[in-house]
């Protein structure tokens, strides 16, 4: 099994004749994503990709016409809160928004309206998540993931790829590979995907890929020790970040008052018993030591 | 990014809340003139964005315009932090009765504006929260709703408002929540907030935040920025569309994604070396954004390595390696150049690089230890 | 509170809705004076609150000045349901090639406001829902975020409006939005909304219904008020705080409570009479208000008798019992009087009324009987 | 057994100290309803009603101290929404707001907040409820009551009244009696209070009061015949109501599409197998008809 997407995922893609759009659209067919609707206001009745998918011109016309139950979001930042917000009054139940530089007041809102609409947001500011070989939505490269036992969740997008790659590598497959995003508010957090692969029977050991800036690490940390007993190995990015400045990721920042450190996140996860990585290359050798692979 | 003391105070005037605004100053003959315009005791305050100015000596009352001039020659000039000043505010002085704390943050946790309220005025919460948690009264607002009445109520009855100024107190915090949220703000801070011997409410001080991801639609506050307090090669990458943080160590760092950027960091920390830079690329690795990025650390003297870390994906990993080549042809000095490709076609892209005199590597963990190695 | 075509297109065009607005006129001479300056052909429209004024005549073409002074001659005066046309409209008359309805209603069922779209402009939008329910489009909004882009686009789309006109569509949208909540409105259409022949998205006809308890914070659409329009008796009810209605019956009602006032009403036609007005006076009832209500009913030639109904609840009843006798006392015109009181000391105020003339009564079916058989 | 309120019920009034809701307050008390506190900002540390009541600035500071379970609003319709949202910011789980003239579009906003907060909210407009004998929480005469074996719901003030008078006069004691009110917006529907009698053991029987405007009864009347088996008697006010006029309440309209009338709802009811009376004197008749009391 796999968490959140699977092959009977039905796409949507918001954006799909974008030039971002239509380029990862083109890199999910090709992994095999089932994508069934694009959507472009003033497009509607167009199709994208060759002829091989419809475009609409409202998420409600392409939930209507093809039954779709996931969006991926590649609208620019200062369309994409509004663009998140027809899907989930579309009550299309799973949105993954990869688009960057989301302003924070209006993820606030946004936040808050899909959970009370009961949508699942991924990101935004996020790569996205590929469940192997059955649907890849975002921007993952798709051919660096191999099936196997281990899920992975990070708050990054190629450094993420570094350690997909490594386990890979190692032998070591994954079921899904959720990539959360990078800003300071997001719609699906580390222990929301924890606890999908705390369910998930396949998910036999967990990875977690976090950096510095806010507390969702350490939350993440005691929400392990009380609930997952699969084994897990981390990696913290960010030791060497200074404080107080904002590193690339908009919620990757120490706060001047001095929360949000590598070390905090480090040690929290250590008291949970989780061993954490020096280097993404030491990750596959620590799942081994626990007996995975 | 990070408001000057007197924008914060323009923007919240602009919303309505009381203050003694001033001028600023940037030579001792204009803060002469300014205390003079704004007659009796002033004082006199560094306009730098790192804390504590304060202890470093960076305000002081004045009260003639004589000792406003020889004040703002003591400040103007001073450094603080690194940070040399060059403007002073120049602002009448207010008797206070009674000090608070008021600020508005994006609270993460929360995920929610909250409201962050204390009776210790004039220190900093941060102090307060270790000292004196009980005397903090976190509020977190809802987030489509906003600011309402009753909130501004309770806050009120919690700082001790006198029942006389709860108008005066209900407008500072309507104004205070307007400016977080019409300029698209993560901090926005009155400290203190004060009742003068006189009975007025008055914010003496205030620092604003705003949200970097909001700035294009705020080209006034965009406009505010204060580029004297930043590092010019920070500006300069800014103004290349990359994300740059300048460090004081000797391995230039060139990398894709934020993450993977600091993780490269960490590593050149690990592997015995010391980080120049924090740089991430961004998508696609285009060949003109790869040039500034090159010029960017170089033009930091202590450079005496580089590291290119691409985790190409999608990418394909020979162009990455031309552009790199083609990037390097044109700088105006030679260091040595560690260089990682990962990703579609990496195998095509090291001969390239090696042709090219760069040194490759095929781990990130490897490609760290050959930067320190070559920096040495 | 109903909205008179012209104010309620004051109310759009201050929110940015593209129209015409034109010029009102209470007389032919003012219609062309009006028309003159318009300029080209104008309609001429009377200004009444009830519907069907189209059938009715009261909207009429005008090429020239001359014509207009003619039709506005033809309509003031003229009467529609019981109105008579006080005021016309001179508005430019528009070439139409499209016509859409477009409409917010407070929505109780969806406990949100909710748009009303459809393509089939220029009809009541109730005929629209018997005959082609398909052409409609209802579309509640959140009711914390409101109204939204992708609703404006979807709404757009739906009313297939051309692509060169949905930047203008959206501003349409946003101001008949903005019209609507900041008129704390609980109606606003724009039917017709047209495409002119020259490619111009216009509203041609505009109708806002506000919401009553609202309007304390309104005053300025509390002006907008046509008491042309209103019974004297009801505005004379509302400046003394009463909740009055007028209807065609004999037997005077006066109730304490809106649901027994309705109750009382429906038994007087059960017990075969007819009621001639709802009247609420509210709790506590007052003498003054009492006696206000009193004055109010018997201004109606057509009252027989009255019947008062008061259930005092908390109230003494033998407090009611004197107001009711002394407010009695002061009326310019004597009609028999049923009253029934329940509540605290209600037993005390059947000697109090019978010793004043007045018919009691101990249930409401008692007094509905009795009250039509004092009006025969 | 009651709904809503109960000899558990520790009520804070919002107002205590206005002409209203001091009045009401003592009424209450004699009743015997339990007031632990009382909100008037500004007057907190006083008292009310001859220092029975204490009295707090806000909403928070009462549950706090008293730990208080419900809110009875007496403030002007002004500051209602504002002090429906403090009642339900400070997670008082039952809020009765009395106020009368609240504007529709605040109650908009309320009622969906309040909703996301889990708070039940009975009014506005509405005269409150009583559970004979334990609570009575609002403006009704407390001594017309009687305890007993049927339910009343109801969207009016004295007619209301008026109908509980005629059961005690026959007899015919309550369990709780609940005023919805008469607004278009309210926070408690007739549904929710009629799934809460069917589910309460001591209620036998239900009472229904409507009146024209909107579609409420309508729906009760579906839901009755779907889920109801208790006896039930119904009364809907305004027959002789003009449509397009609003009579007193706001709600109390029948809509110029002719859509709300009292035949409507009647027929409704009586398909759904619920007698209807002519008169609220007849209630009692069909209740006895129907095998209670």
């Amino acid at each position: 099994m796999s968490i959140f997407v699977n092959a009977d995922t039905r796409l949507l893609v918001q954006g799909i004749t974008g030039r971002e759009g239509e380029f990862h659209s083109a890199a999910m067919l090709e992994y095999g994503t089932n994508i069934v609707a694009g959507v472009t206001p003033g497009k509607g009745g167009q199709t994208a990709l060759d002829g091989r998918v419809p475009v609409y011109d409202t998420v409600a016309d392409a939930v209507g016409q093809t039954g779709a139950n996931a969006s991926c979001i590649f609208v620019p930042a200062a369309f994409a809160p509004d663009a998140m917000l027809e899907a989930s009054a579309a009550r299309v139940p799973l949105v993954i928004c990869i688009t960057e530089g989301v302003p924070v007041l209006d993820m606030l809102r946004v936040h808050h309206v899909l959970k009370a609409n009961g949508t699942r947001l991924i990101g935004p500011n996020c790569p996205g998540l590929t469940s192997v070989g059955e649907a890849k939505v975002g921007i993952s490269p798709g051919d660096i993931h191999r099936r196997g036992p281990v899920g992975l969740v990070s708050r990054s997008g190629t450094l993420t790829y570094e350690v997909v790659q490594a386990m890979t590598d190692a032998g070591l497959g994954q079921t899904t590979c959720v990539g959360i995003g990078g800003d300071p508010i997001v719609g699906t957090s580390f222990i929301d995907v924890l606890a999908a692969f705390n369910a998930d029977p396949e998910t036999e050991a967990i990875v977690m890929i976090g950096e510095i800036g806010g507390e969702e690490e350490e939350k993440a940390a005691a929400f392990c020790a009380r609930e997952v007993r699969k084994p897990m190995a981390a990696f913290i990015a960010g030791r060497t970040a200074p404080p107080g400045r904002r590193m690339g990721h908009a919620g990757a920042i120490i706060s001047s008052g001095g929360g949000g450190t590598a070390e905090s996140k480090r040690s929290a996860l250590e008291a949970a018993g989780i061993h954490v990585a020096d280097s993404p290359s030491h990750i596959p050798r620590l799942l081994h030591d626990a007996g995975v692979g | 990014m990070k408001l000057q003391e007197y924008r914060s105070k323009e923007i919240l005037a602009r919303h309505g809340v009381p203050l003694l605004a001033g001028e600023t100053a940037t030579t001792p003959a204009e803060a002469r003139a300014a205390a003079e315009r704004i007659g009796g005791a002033v004082v006199v305050k560094a306009q730098v964005l790192v804390g504590g100015r304060g202890k470093a000596g960076g305000v002081k009352l004045a009260a003639t315009p004589a000792e406003a001039e020889a004040r703002a020659g003591d400040i103007l000039g001073m450094d603080i932090k690194g940070i040399t000043v060059q403007t002073v505010l120049v602002a009448p002085a207010a008797d206070i009765a009674k000090e608070f704390y008021l600020g508005l943050i994006l609270d993460r946790a929360a995920r929610a504006i909250t409201v962050i309220a204390s009776a210790e005025g004039g220190v900093e919460i941060e102090e307060t929260a270790k000292t004196n948690p009980g005397a903090i009264l976190r509020l977190p607002l809802h987030p489509l709703l906003g600011l309402q009445e009753f909130e501004t109520r309770r806050i009120g009855f919690f700082l001790g408002i006198p029942a006389d100024l709860r108008r005066d107190f209900a407008t500072v915090m309507r104004g205070l929540y307007a400016a977080f949220v019409e300029s698209d703000a993560d901090l926005a801070e009155i400290n203190p907030l004060v009742v003068t011997d006189d009975g007025r409410l008055l914010a003496l001080d205030a620092k604003i935040t705003l949200d970097d991801s909001a700035l294009p639609r705020h080209p006034d506050l965009e406009a505010m920025r204060d580029l004297n307090e930043e590092e010019p090669s920070e500006i300069a990458a800014r103004e290349a569309g990359i994300s740059f943080i300048k460090l004081d160590g000797s391995i230039g760092c060139m990398v894709n994604g934020a993450g993977l950027a600091m993780t490269t960091m960490d590593l050149v920390k690990l592997a015995g070396g010391e980080p120049a830079n924090f740089l991430d690329i961004g998508g696609g690795a285009k060949a003109d954004r790869v040039a500034a990025a090159f010029r960017i650390i170089l033009d930091d003297p202590n450079v005496k390595a580089i590291l290119v870390n691409i985790f190409g994906g999608i990418t394909r990993g020979d162009e990455v390696a031309h552009g790199i080549v083609e990037a390097r042809s044109q700088l105006h000095r030679e260091v040595p150049m560690v260089v990682r490709i990962v990703g579609t076609n990496s195998d095509e892209a090291k001969p390239i690089l090696a042709r090219a005199n760069l040194i490759t590597a095929d781990s990130l963990d490897d490609a760290a230890a050959k930067a320190v190695e070559a920096a040495r």
